[in-house]
């Protein structure tokens, strides 16, 4: 096969296919552009023109973001490093400790552990976007760990608060012991545990009461 | 080259949409292309520079292969289905709950919400030193550092080695064994269907493989058949902490009774060997009876022989004993 | 191409830690080539005339023992073992995946025991020197004779030619080597004999050991199948008969041996049907066996 | 009235920041034209680096520069620096590069090449005790200022009854002996001979000890991990050998330290030096990967213990004999240990022998309880199996050995400020109900057998404080400047607390400055050791009396009448003359100048105190004052820990059921907060006691329990989702609060109770390692124990 036919090939394989290529990546801009690239319906993305798609829009809080992002890059690292969202913590990097936290069209998930590029069309929770954007008053949640007074280092708290925002959605009615399990994803090393039990019980209380 | 254990190496992702899309492509890398499922096991390896697959395929798009869908026999369950779509799903809670139990003791909610069933029992083992990007036989070297006689090898292997003495980590493999599940594996050559207990094999077969899957292979459906529905099912996982922690031994069964008998049984264990261990000698020896105590322990003895613990891991042998023990017990 | 396959161990030390694959692609490659090339060579080649013997001395059988049943079974059960060794080390490497490892060693002590049985036997029942001897006017004249045809035939061998001299020679440094490092590599596997210890060597010395290893089971694929194409040559065959029947006929001993060199004596060799085997194999009789040299 | 501050549970006043995700850490911190850092460490336990070639990774397009470890302070002897040449357990930090992103630096980092020369290494601290053992230097085993190295050995003898399974007489650098063991032995009614194994561990606190650097003109600003905030900055300073007012060290949180960030962290130095280098502020994040090695990690103990009782269970003699792994640069343990057990048990005839071995393994540093939480839980089982031997209740063995006032403890018989043992166990065994609990005690259900125990744990609670430093401005607030650290104990706003009370303020008007040091910090103590409670509620006490008397003298001064006639609430100071908001006060104090605003200090206040007091003078009435309280005696704390336990015969797994912690320290100021303080240290305890581990090969001298999974620290699911506490609340006398801390004593309490509480369930036997996992408690139940008895750095 000659160069020209394998290229012509190759374009037209690439341009029934319905998938977006990512970039190759080192810091610098590369490109293999010149293919024609469509969004996955079910990411509900765009039609991507090229393959280069760094430059993508993300649903953080409630915001549509415009961040380039790399395709190796983690959601983790995007908030805290390209959107200043600094709230989700890096504990361990590999989803082993809960502290990066985030929730991922309502479900909670380890932000470390997942790349940018797999959330794109969804929409991301972090612990910042959980106030009222508007009065600045707090959620349940973290309303109940203020009267609470949970956390020591608190370190953690970013993530477990994530936890308890999907838990109290989940199983509004938590005993304890089904709150403990909902909130077994998140490590706290100053072992505030019972603290931080109380505070996602509180929250369910007042969810309900609300 | 110095080491460093951080930061994920480049790679060109692809994000298909269509198995078909996702098979041409892994034919396409053939040996460079690294499936991407839920990524807890992927992004280890990424971040710890060990793996440095040159393409990612994500298959978190494409749409068909997830879900549980009934199907003529039994149920189908995508190979991209969330471990926590399996744990809370109707079906498999009623018909195969083995399989929810293990789906629930997989590490943490958050990864029970992002894990799949398809990347569970796809997934590489733990052992330490191969994780450490040790060149060990699994790594391609030449040699086996876990079962060294001063090793620490008291999460390795107590059967089934060969020259590899890691075990395989996941929760659900059992689970599917006792429900006697097939796994359907599709390449750009056309798709094969495997019983679970095929799917995975040891290092004698092929060092540097948990399962038949080559790189060019997807794993895209999980068939369980309806004979095993609303069996006696038993699972058990004894591990060190509550969450995270891999099995340390785990047992999964399934028990089909006829007047307090058992007519069949399916008893698998994992964490003892490199792959999910059937223990068919186990399972014709309880047919027939209805699961005393007695049956029980000959049950027990009869898993673990020709066990061959290494250095630090000779509870293994007793806690595989008494986990098939109360499998069977269970019964009864 | 690589020749080496190295890794950096847990200190981050790069080791060998073997011979790079692609050798034994090579080896495959090679062997192809030479069993193509020697084909091809053969067939341009101008057939030789092979005049037959005026005469039959007096006292040469009609069967003349060449292998005895010893010596035959010693053969086969080594080619035997020595087939599964380098299946069960290349195959799976190749792509094939089948439980190698267990067969691995398991034909490797096979092997060990042959080579310990053929050694002693050879040493206490044959003529151990038969196989020893240098000959080198010998080789120069077979080599000349491979190179150019218009060159005279070389002189005709005792019982074993050079060219089978040369490859017993050139096997029993390979196989030697191969059967050292593979011994000391079972240390790092895991037998009913002892328990594994990978670290009764340095991670250098045991990359040199692989690389021996290797390099010696790269050069079998070269050398086992370029001794399986000469046994199945057409021309050859009639000596390929003899490690099954143990015997060949008076007809091609006259023809490529020298009975001064391999002398035979009409033990009462009679004949195949039944009657008692022959002694022929003067040189098993003879520990003393005239050297050439 | 004002209302109670002392005894309430208020929220800390950075609670909101730190649930909005607004709370910075120190890797939360950016700076225009900010790099970042990444370290190369080292392969090997033990080696000389022979050879660097970076010439690959400067010339990658994004790489900056890189940091040797000759261009970073470096001490002779077992002393760190942030750098080295000579790595000494595998996973130190050699070099640094700086890239303009962490990508870049990483694969320059693998760019490098780098040649290293092994060292021999060891790993397990006996074998550098045994004769021609290795060592950890090349130079020997024990150091010493005056000496210099040495190579310290026991004799062939020694280990000929270490191998037979026997107690051996040893000699030790540290060698202790009061009464007369050798002659008490001989009168007890029982001797119990152990051999008992506690494992390292690493602290592990969520919050890596990550932190950025940049530069000003001659001014460092420094963004850091630590525990404790003024004494970090004269730390770094020190390091640096730069002025301390040079830096502008930042700490508003830290997200954990346990003993491993008392003044910052070694790694702090890196982008402080790098910075200064390339000019460029630089951020060093440091992995999980990484704190495994940097960060620190308790020492583990080889111990022989032999203990002897008279007929009515009460301890009448000790000898006690600690090997410790003290890592490459040292840790003192061991010495707290020897001492902890003599307070605990009070046997009147005691030896202690005790040895710190240099080990190739990544540093230890105090954590958390450190020695005592070691020893108490290693002894309190063989005091439970005493009294079980004996036919004592186990309650009541634990109560007669428990200390009383007048304890005198230690080679130089040290006295306690005040000890209320016996209360809190008193108090615990009716919250526990003990009796009820112990006639459950070995009672099967199934595989399940039933097991309780009790573990009371002692640790130093406090010191004489340092200096209180505090202002009312003119908008009537009392600004309290903490130097401590904000390490998530809440003691950065409850040592305010008995000040703010004693000034009659609401809590609404207080305000806690810290976490920044151009906010001016007066000198403090570190936050180790649980001193913080005691010692800055003192230091803030006194500064809240001076500030009190100067009020009174501006109110006097203002309305006339004595000032001893005045008094202060809610804001308001009045008296003969009449009333005045504390805002009026401040201003005239402002006019009045002198000491009342801070221009004129005490003579007793700490030079480090001076020039942050000038910060702040003439903006308000300045309380500032040296903690004079002066006192005898040790400040300690108490925790008894009950624990109710479910083993399961059939897979080693343990279950625990019940957990009561009850402490004697002191006056509660907050509640809430004193029992997360209890929970909290009493699950790191459980932690150590069940899951913890940290496990090398020996081969390689390489930790594998680096990350959390393999480390694994105790979670959610590791705990009853119910546990309780209780607090004997008996103020120490010697204290103008009668606070005494807390962090320390219920780590040993937490371990304790449940390795007795595991005896208890394998009726009687104590397996004497730690960690109690699963797979070791079914090996020792099916009677085939899998690691030595000595054997240390397994799991």
């Amino acid at each position: 096969m000659d160069q020209a036919e394998s290229v012509s090939v190759l374009e037209k394989k690439y341009s029934r296919r319905t998938f977006i290529k990512g970039v190759i990546a080192t810091g610098a801009t590369a490109s293999s552009a010149g293919y024609l690239f469509r969004g996955s319906p079910l990411l509900g993305a765009a039609t991507y023109q090229t393959a280069t798609e760094r430059l993508i829009t993300l649903n953080v809080n409630g915001q549509e973001r415009r961040v380039d992002v790399l395709p190796h890059e983690t959601l983790a690292m995007t908030l805290r490093y390209k959107l200043g969202l600094t709230g989700t913590k890096l504990g361990c990097d590999r989803a082993e400790c809960g502290a990066c936290t985030v929730l991922i069209d309502g479900v909670s998930q380890y932000g470390c552990s997942m790349l940018t590029h797999q959330v794109r069309g969804r929409s991301v929770a972090t612990i910042e976007g959980l106030e009222d954007a508007d009065t600045g008053e707090l959620s349940v949640v973290q309303k109940a760990v203020m009267e609470e007074g949970g956390f020591q280092c608190a370190f953690c708290a970013p993530g477990f608060i994530m936890a308890m925002t999907e838990m109290i959605e989940v199983n509004p009615n938590p005993t304890r012991e089904e709150a403990r399990l909902a909130l077994s994803g998140n490590l706290c090393r100053c072992a505030d545990y019972d603290k931080i039990l109380t505070c996602a019980m509180r929250a369910a209380e007042l969810a309900r009461s609300v | 080259m110095a080491k460093i254990r951080d930061m994920i190496p480049a790679f060109e992702l692809f994000q298909p949409t269509t198995v078909g899309d996702a098979l041409e492509l892994l034919d396409e890398h053939r040996g460079q292309a690294w499936v991407l499922a839920g990524g807890l096991d992927s992004f280890d390896w990424f971040k710890d520079r060990v793996k440095r697959p040159s393409a990612v395929v994500d298959l978190g798009g494409i749409s068909e292969l997830t879900g549980i869908r009934d199907v003529e026999d039994g149920i189908e369950i995508g190979a991209m289905t969330s471990l926590t779509e399996i744990e809370r799903d109707e079906r498999v809670r009623s018909g195969f709950s083995v399989l929810a139990d293990a789906a629930r003791h997989v590490a943490t909610p958050q990864i029970r919400n992002q894990g799949t069933l398809g990347g569970n029992v796809s997934q590489d083992t733990r052992c330490w030193y191969y994780r450490s990007g040790w060149p060990c036989y699994r790594a391609g070297g030449n040699t086996c550092y876990a079962a060294a006689p001063q090793a620490m090898n008291r999460e390795h292997c107590i059967m089934g080695r060969s020259r590899c003495v890691a075990v395989n980590p996941s929760d659900t493999a059992p689970a599917l064994i006792a429900v006697d599940a097939k796994m359907v594996v599709e390449s750009n050559g056309g798709s094969t269907v495997h019983d679970a207990e095929d799917f995975f094999i040891g290092p004698a077969i092929d060092i540097t493989r948990m399962t038949v899957m080559k790189s060019q292979d997807l794993l895209t459906r999980i068939h369980i058949p309806a004979r095993w529905a609303d069996a006696d099912f038993y699972y058990e996982k004894i591990r060190d902490r509550g969450s995270w922690d891999f099995q340390l031994v785990s047992v999964a069964a399934a028990f089909r009774k006829s007047e307090g008998k058992i007519e069949e049984a399916r008893i698998s264990v994992n964490g003892v060997a490199p792959f999910p261990v059937r223990l068919d000698a186990v399972e014709r020896l309880v047919q027939g009876t209805s699961g005393d105590e007695s049956t029980a322990s000959a049950a027990g003895e009869l898993a673990i022989q020709g066990a061959r613990p290494l250095r630090h891991n000779d509870y293994k042998v007793a806690m595989m004993r008494n986990l098939v023990r109360r499998a069977v017990r269970s019964v009864s | 191409m690589d020749l080496w396959r190295r890794a950096a161990n847990p200190w981050g030390q790069d080791v060998l830690i073997g011979v790079s694959w692609d050798l034994m692609w090579s080896a495959v490659i090679a062997a192809v080539a030479f069993v193509i090339g020697h084909a091809l060579w053969v067939r341009m080649r101008k057939e030789e005339a092979h005049e037959p013997p005026a005469d039959v001395p007096a006292g040469i059988p009609e069967k003349i023992e060449r292998h005895s049943f010893a010596s035959r079974a010693f053969h086969w059960v080594m080619s035997i073992a020595m087939l599964v060794l380098l299946v069960t080390a290349f195959v799976p490497v190749m792509g094939l995946q089948f439980n190698w490892v267990d067969l691995h060693w398991q034909a490797g002590v096979l092997l060990i025991l042959t080579v310990v049985y053929h050694v002693i036997h050879a040493i206490g029942w044959q003529d151990f020197w038969s196989m020893f001897q240098l000959g080198v006017s010998e080789g120069v004249a077979t080599l000349k004779h491979i190179l150019s045809p218009e060159a005279p035939a070389p002189p005709k061998a005792g019982k074993y030619p050079f060219d089978h001299r040369m490859y017993h020679h050139v096997i029993v440094v390979v196989s030697l080597a191969a059967i050292i490092t593979g011994v000391l590599m079972m240390v790092r596997i895991d037998t009913p004999l002892w328990t594994r210890n990978p670290y009764l060597f340095s991670d250098t010395t045991w990359g040199v050991m692989y690389v021996v290893h290797g390099l010696s089971g790269v050069s079998l694929i070269l050398l086992v199948a370029s001794h399986i194409y000469f046994a199945l040559r057409p021309e050859k065959r009639w000596i390929t008969w003899s490690m099954v029947r143990g015997w060949i006929d008076r007809e091609h001993y006259l023809e490529h041996f020298d009975p001064a060199k391999w002398v035979v004596t009409d033990g009462g060799m009679k004949s195949v049907d039944g009657t008692t085997p022959g002694t022929g194999a003067v040189a098993e009789q003879i520990p003393s066996a005239k050297r050439e040299d | 009235m004002a209302e109670r501050l002392v005894g309430a549970d208020i929220a800390p006043p950075d609670l909101h920041a730190k649930i909005t995700g607004r709370a910075r850490y120190a890797e939360d911190f950016r700076a225009p034209g900010m790099v970042f850092a990444k370290l190369l460490l080292s392969p090997m336990p033990h080696a000389r680096v022979r050879r660097v070639d970076a010439s690959r990774a400067l010339a990658m397009e994004g790489v900056i520069d890189i940091l040797r470890a000759d261009e970073v302070p470096s001490r002779d002897g077992p002393r760190e620096a942030c750098l080295t040449d000579t790595p000494r357990y595998e996973g130190e930090p050699i070099l640094a590069v700086a890239a303009v992103d962490e990508e870049t630096a990483a694969a320059a980092i693998e760019a490098i090449e780098i040649d290293f020369e092994p060292l021999p290494f060891v790993i397990d601290p006996l074998e550098s005790l045994r004769p021609g053992g290795p060592n950890a230097y090349v130079d020997g085993n024990q150091f010493s200022g005056q000496d210099g190295w040495s190579d310290f050995k026991w004799t062939n003898t020694d280990f000929a009854k270490v191998d037979a399974g026997e107690m051996p007489d040893p000699s030790c650098p540290v060698e202790w002996t009061k009464g007369d063991p050798e002659s008490a032995f001989a009168e007890s009614a029982l001797v119990l001979e152990e051999t008992i194994v506690h494992q390292s561990l690493t602290h592990h606190p969520m919050e890596p000890r990550s932190n950025m650097a940049y530069w000003e003109g001659e001014t460092l600003h420094a963004f850091v991990s630590t525990q404790s905030s003024q004494q970090t900055k004269f730390a770094l300073a020190g390091a640096l050998q730069i002025d301390p007012e040079n830096i502008n060290l930042v700490s508003e949180y830290c997200g954990g330290g346990f003993g491993s960030k008392i003044a910052g962290t070694t790694v702090m130095q890196i982008p402080a030096l790098f910075s200064r280098k390339i000019n460029r502020p630089v951020m060093l994040r440091i992995t999980r990967y990484e704190e495994n090695y940097v960060g620190r990690a308790r020492p583990g103990f080889q111990t022989w213990l032999k203990m002897g009782f008279l007929q009515d269970g009460k301890c009448n003699a000790i000898d006690l004999i600690i090997v410790q792994e003290s890592g490459p640069y040292g840790a003192g343990d061991f010495n707290t240990a020897g001492m902890i057990a003599d307070l605990t048990y009070t046997p009147q005839n005691m030896r202690f022998r005790g040895v710190s071995m240099y080990t190739n393994t990544p540093p230890k540093a105090a954590q958390r309880g450190p020695g005592g939480a070691q020893i108490i839980s290693m002894m309190e089982p063989i005091l439970e199996k005493a009294g079980r031997e004996l036919g004592v209740d186990r309650f009541e063995i634990h109560r007669m050995n428990a200390p009383r006032g007048d304890v005198q403890f230690g080679p130089r018989n040290a006295t306690l400020t005040s000890v209320h043992a016996v209360e809190a166990l008193d108090q615990g065994r009716e919250m526990f109900d003990w009796d009820a609990k112990l006639a459950i005690s070995g009672k099967r259900n199934g595989s399940k057998v039933t097991g309780v125990g009790i573990g009371l744990s002692p640790y130093t609670a406090g010191s004489r404080g340092r200096d209180g430093m505090m202002i009312i401005r003119p908008d009537g607030k009392l600004y309290v400047h903490q130097g401590i650290g904000n390490l998530g104990t809440h003691s950065i706003a409850d040592t305010a607390r008995p000040a703010a009370e004693l000034l009659g303020y609401n809590w609404k008007d207080v305000e806690i400055v810290w976490g920044n040091s151009a906010r001016a910090y007066p000198r403090s103590t570190v936050q180790a050791g649980s001193q913080t409670t005691t010692a800055h509620t003192r230091a803030n006490h006194a500064a809240a009396t001076d500030a009190l008397r100067k009020i009174r003298e501006v109110a006097a001064a203002a309305l006339g009448g004595s000032a001893s006639s005045y008094s202060v609430d809610s804001g308001r100071v009045s008296g003969p003359g009449g009333t005045m908001t504390l805002g009026r006060i401040a201003e005239r104090a402002i006019a009045m100048g002198g000491e009342y605003s801070g221009e004129v200090l005490p003579d007793d206040v700490h030079a480090q105190t001076v020039p942050a007091a000038q910060i702040l003078a003439g903006e308000g009435l300045m309380g500032i004052a040296r903690d004079n309280y002066g006192g005898e005696g040790n400040i300690y704390s108490w925790v008894a820990g009950f624990a109710m336990v479910e083993l399961d015969e059939e897979t080693g797994m343990v279950e625990l059921k019940e957990y009561v912690g009850v402490t004697d320290c002191g006056t509660v100021i907050h509640p809430r907060s004193l029992g997360a303080q209890v929970f909290g240290g009493s699950i790191q305890g459980m932690g150590m006691a069940m899951t913890q581990r940290w496990v090398f090969d020996p081969q390689w001298g390489v930790p594998f329990a680096n990350r959390f999974y393999t480390a694994r620290p105790p979670g959610f699911l590791d705990i009853p989702a119910d546990l309780k506490w209780g607090a004997v609340g008996i103020p120490d006398p010697q204290d103008p609060v009668g606070a005494k801390g807390i962090g320390e004593p219920p780590v040993g309490a937490g371990a304790a109770a449940l390795t007795s509480a595991i005896a208890d369930a394998m009726g009687g036997r104590c397996v004497c390692r730690t960690p109690l996992t699963p797979d070791v408690l079914l090996a020792e139940i099916e009677g085939r124990p899998m690691y030595g008895r000595l054997e240390q750095h397994v799991g």
